[in-house]
């Protein structure tokens, strides 16, 4: 069982609402797919979610985050734009890329989403460069990049740990291992797949895992390394171990493919942090906050369905600055 | 497809998979990695049943490290083995291009002969559904540009699995690059292990009228397009050149001095890519006479877009290289373009997930 | 080189340091980092100086890390700062390739027009005392290749620092392209800061006869076979791009159209490569009459060889650029070729050590 | 002082006689230089040489060797064609890359020398493709790739230490630490400069660290390792310090230069090997292996200096296989 953390009871609905909201953008995405109408592969976050919520719950607006293809859950809980993120998927003109990118790169740059990158690894270091901005800028900000446990496997992972470590940036490494590449699991792509933080250790960045994938604890590891951080720390690395629910891309659950089995997953679902921080939280108020949530969402379905396409000259721009 | 077959049909992929399990069988020293090469997805299929027969120390996938990966594949290589490298999208091979470029492309040739990199990267062009920016791009210009590198683009699935085997029996490192909707295409293909040899271009269609040039899945296209041209009486000749290093230029050249019109059609950009190449190769060759007319085709010059608005005019099509070559060949008479439900018919079937 | 002039002689490496020196000192984001910018030899001089004057936090080494580090650039860039990332040749690119084309050159279309990635990568082009396969190339063409990606070889100092003052002021990510054997070359250059903006070719040498393109170093070395070819009587039109992405095609074709002659230089291999682009390109815009008669020439198709007795053959000089052209222009006269002892006059001083 | 190691007189003359081959060929090399007859970048190993040394004095004909740029070492200590080598650098036919590769591409596959590649660090995964093979082979080959300290920053180094650990490969990684990447010191370049065992225990390699610059502690460790690996143990790491004397390429000390000085490098020369290893054999032994030497070297010299330049048309040849 998780360990309690200190949460108050406004804590534990904002956090809530974060996840359940993310849970529930994904869960809608995955029923209109069938339909077509999202021409964009999806990779979703659902199981994920309190990663992002836990982590960005503690950042400041001048902060910037940036992740991968399944970044969904990062979008959102950091500010993004969900209008814009649900127009992206479907490729049309008022998507947050403009129906340029699609699921796997969006990115809401006012609220400090950087674009999210669909080859593995690339963000890493990107988010360094960002987070030697923050540094030169000399205002407190801290830069978080979120990633795979696959990510870890690319040599810009390791370098951009000694890089950052080297130049004492303000920047976050936060690992979501859900123990999968696509189908492949970790063990078969890494000697010590138990030694994510003894490498981050031995580069120079202090590491800590949360195995439990409780929100408030990855809340917690999170809030005292950005609390470090913004102080000129240095960099940290967070690794939460997490579960997929879903198939790698798409909107299908994949327990009867040769991979892996429900069984695995069983565990993660009983302890789905949906439905415990439900439980915490006052039945009406819940309710208000899923009735929002639901509100908000169907705006956002009829916004990207009644949106324009991009007109063919957009083509062109956007090529160059 | 012009060469002699046995009637049987089939697709693209089964015929990748057939060549990999034919040359396994064969050579002990091949073998084939990659990322999930080994997974029950099977590389779309084009691994499938690889792991059951030959195990796992010949099929096997590989941490996400393409550079490292690379490196070992041609270490490997130089050591007798004939490694198969696979990456799912062309994009992340740049991620191996240090070790390509600056090692198996030189290998050699600056150790004097020493060594050899038998060595084949397999890699796919994503096309459709919002694959997007980093997972539609057909790199292989600058793989052409390199001495050392040999670079082939079947456009069936008979080029396939001959161009596959060649490759693997290739002693230099071959790119081989897929295009993700050729996959379930058929053609006729030979159960007996044959070579698509470097070199080589194939006629695919002739005409007289105007010589068109196809790459990869363009290939394809271009045959579509020749199809609608056809129908209003422009004959077109349309050239695979298959191999795109060593590039058989003379057989371009020759139909393109006839001709005296040249559309080349690539599956990637114009700039400094394929297209720019046969153009330059054939007017080296072709000389200021007869004077050649020449025009190329190929991706917008963008990034590729996500929404299928955009994306749609990001490629070249059947239709739109029909209103080409029917501009190019007669010049005097207004523009014209098959009908939208005509060209449509002539459209591939595109991918829609799972992705 | 014809531009508004103060007469103060400048060297290439100078004009570079004098760049980076007026555009830190005008724009506090502009920062220069990359292995071995802030040691004694300070890339060959062309980073002396910065050190001192705008300190480690705005010139720093780091990690040998190339990958990493064109993210680091490329995310500072986004951020709002303005990168220069140096590669002290242009080989070790090939470790930046994944960033490059995958991220900076798409990172402004993809992401909707959010962001901008206003990035100078510097490189240089080894040549000559057996640098060998590994530190000689110029791999320009495979940024040419990819939109969103601006590439600069200027070939004078004059350009050097005009361009790189351009490159650092662009919104975007601009591949800047230096040669080795440019560094001690001297012209004349401007105090005050100004710009060679892209877009604009040079005509360096007016003529009738044949129109010479010559590509960063052979520019020059195409301009020393335009005075070699002067003394019998051929009278070539010596262009250098500079800027090869994006490219003034039209100032080229308009001499070709002209000349009817193209013979186009490049500072590396010629398949699929910048050299291949500009006969397309001009080909393309001349349509088959005045019937142009195009050749390339390059580095030979092989990797560069050590031995100076190959590595010889392997360029381009101004001998090989004279006798080919004379060639295209008198191809019923008998082969002609500078004498050695003239030609080895017009040759570039060769660089020895320190490497 | 080093400690005393277990090395029978014969060891210790074998080792003598190695180190000092390598060293008197590399001020060969160096008196030559100025001559400009040797067109070719030289990195000398001088100083360094007992690495090379020690490690593939515990090999056998059937182990691979790689290294980079500078191997003028590595090359000779596994048994390389010294008049080869020298020939190439003269850049002739009789070379061992045949004119084609200079003294940063040297390699003599007849005994186990893979090329040796210019590019920092791009040697490390190729050498394990050799021990991938090896494997494959299942003969007890062993390969051994050694790199400078500037190598273990590039990204490849630490895919490449995962790979080798999760197929336990037979590999050997040998890391001359000597401290500097060109003019640049490792304290510029990594956050934790002591860490590189503790990165590769983590990534799951053992790591040992030799300190003392002494031959045979260093040919210890090897030799323990190899006999590991030889019996399937799969992949071990060491880092040997060392130091450079000379300039990073080229002939000259530069002492004189701003990056280093003189006092940093005077311990390593007193200690050096050629000098401690010279005083423990008989002088009229170590006379003839001195001669033996010097006349070896002059005929590799003459050899260089008569051999034919390569033919016009070898520019075409090798291109492909
Ligand atoms: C450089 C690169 N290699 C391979 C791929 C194909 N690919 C897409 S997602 C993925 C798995 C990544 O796993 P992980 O980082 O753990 O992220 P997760 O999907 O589990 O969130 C792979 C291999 C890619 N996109 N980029
Ligand atoms: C990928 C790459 N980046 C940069 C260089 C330039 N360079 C040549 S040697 C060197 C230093 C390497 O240092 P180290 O690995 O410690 O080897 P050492 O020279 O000390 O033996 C550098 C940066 C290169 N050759 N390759
Ligand atoms: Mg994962
Ligand atoms: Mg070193």
């Amino acid at each position: 069982m998780p360990k309690a953390f200190a949460a108050s009871p406004a804590d534990i609905e904002r956090v809530y609402r974060a996840i359940k909201r993310i849970r529930r953008v994904e869960e809608v995405t995955a029923d209109i797919y069938p339909s077509d109408k999202i021409k964009s592969p999806v990779h979703l976050a659902i199981g994920q979610e309190l990663v992002s919520v836990a982590v960005c719950d503690v950042l400041k607006p001048g902060d910037v985050v940036g992740g991968s293809y399944r970044s969904h859950a990062v979008f959102l809980a950091k500010g993004g734009d969900l209008n814009a993120m649900m127009a992206e998927m479907y490729g049309k003109d008022t998507g947050c890329c403009r129906g340029k990118g699609g699921s796997m790169h969006i990115g809401d740059a006012a609220v400090g989403v950087a674009g999210s990158s669909a080859v593995v690894g690339t963000q890493i270091p990107m988010m360094a460069g960002y987070a030697l901005a923050l540094k030169h800028q000399a205002k407190g900000g801290v830069a978080v990049v979120f990633f795979g446990d696959g990510a870890t496997e690319e040599g810009c992972f390791y370098e951009t740990l000694n890089f950052a470590a080297l130049m004492n940036l303000p920047l976050l490494f936060v690992c979501e291992n859900n123990g999968y590449a696509i189908h492949e699991p970790i063990a078969k792509r890494r000697a010590r797949p138990d030694a994510l933080c003894a490498i981050a250790n031995a580069m120079g960045v202090p590491a800590r895992r949360v195995a439990d994938g409780n929100t408030f604890a990855v809340r917690d590891a999170a809030g005292s390394a950005i609390e470090r951080i913004r102080k000129g720390g240095g960099p940290e690395f967070i690794e939460a171990q997490v579960y997929r629910w879903r198939e790698h891309v798409g909107p299908n659950e994949d327990f009867d493919q040769d991979y892996r089995c429900r069984s695995e997953a069983e565990p993660w679902m009983a302890n789905d942090e949906v439905t415990r921080l439900a439980a915490l939280i006052d039945p009406a108020i819940r309710a208000a906050i899923d009735d929002r949530i639901e509100a908000e969402i169907a705006a956002a379905v009829t916004f990207a369905e009644q949106s324009p396409p991009p007109k063919p000259e957009e083509l062109h721009t956007n090529v160059f600055a | 497809m012009s060469s002699p077959e046995t009637g049987r049909q089939l697709r693209y992929v089964d015929a990748l998979c057939e060549a990999f399990d034919q040359e396994m069988e064969r050579d002990p020293s091949v073998f084939v990695f990659g990322l999930d090469v080994d997974d029950h997805k099977s590389i779309q299929g084009s691994t499938k049943g690889l792991l059951q027969k030959f195990g796992p120390e010949r099929v096997f996938t590989t941490p996400l490290s393409e550079d490292a990966m690379t490196g070992v594949a041609i270490g490997a290589a130089m050591a007798g083995m004939r490694p198969i490298h696979v990456h799912i999208r062309m994009d992340f091979m740049m991620l191996a291009m240090n070790q390509l470029v600056n090692i198996a492309a030189k290998a050699h040739y600056m150790w004097g002969g020493q060594v050899k990199v038998p060595l084949v990267v397999r890699s796919m062009i994503g096309k459709s559904w919002g694959q997007g920016a980093q997972h539609s791009q057909g790199l292989h210009s600058m793989f052409m540009h390199v001495p050392g590198l040999k670079v082939v683009a079947p456009s069936n699935a008979h080029d396939a699995k001959g161009c596959m085997i060649a490759a693997i029996r290739d002693d230099n490192p071959v790119v081989f690059m897929e295009h993700r909707l050729l996959y379930p295409t058929q053609s006729e293909v030979a159960l007996e292990p044959f070579t698509v040899e470097p070199g080589k271009a194939r006629i695919c269609t002739h005409g007289d009228d105007i010589t068109i040039v196809g790459i990869s899945n363009m290939a394809q296209e271009a045959i579509r397009a020749a199809e609608l041209l056809a129908e209003v009486g422009v004959h077109a000749e349309v050239i695979d050149p298959i191999w795109l290093a060593p590039l058989d230029i003379e057989t371009i050249a020759a139909s393109a001095r006839r001709t005296r019109r040249l559309l080349v059609i690539d599956n990637s950009w114009t700039m400094a890519g394929a297209s720019a190449e046969i153009i330059a190769g054939v007017m080296e060759r072709a000389g200021p006479q007869p004077g050649i007319q020449a025009e190329r085709m190929g991706f917008s010059p963008s990034a590729c877009p996500t929404s299928p608005w955009l994306e749609e005019l990001f490629y070249p099509n059947p239709g739109t290289i029909a209103a080409t070559a029917w501009t190019m060949v007669r010049p005097g008479d207004k523009p014209w373009a098959p009908s939208p439900e005509r060209t449509k018919l002539a459209y591939q079937v595109q991918f829609k997930g799972p992705f």
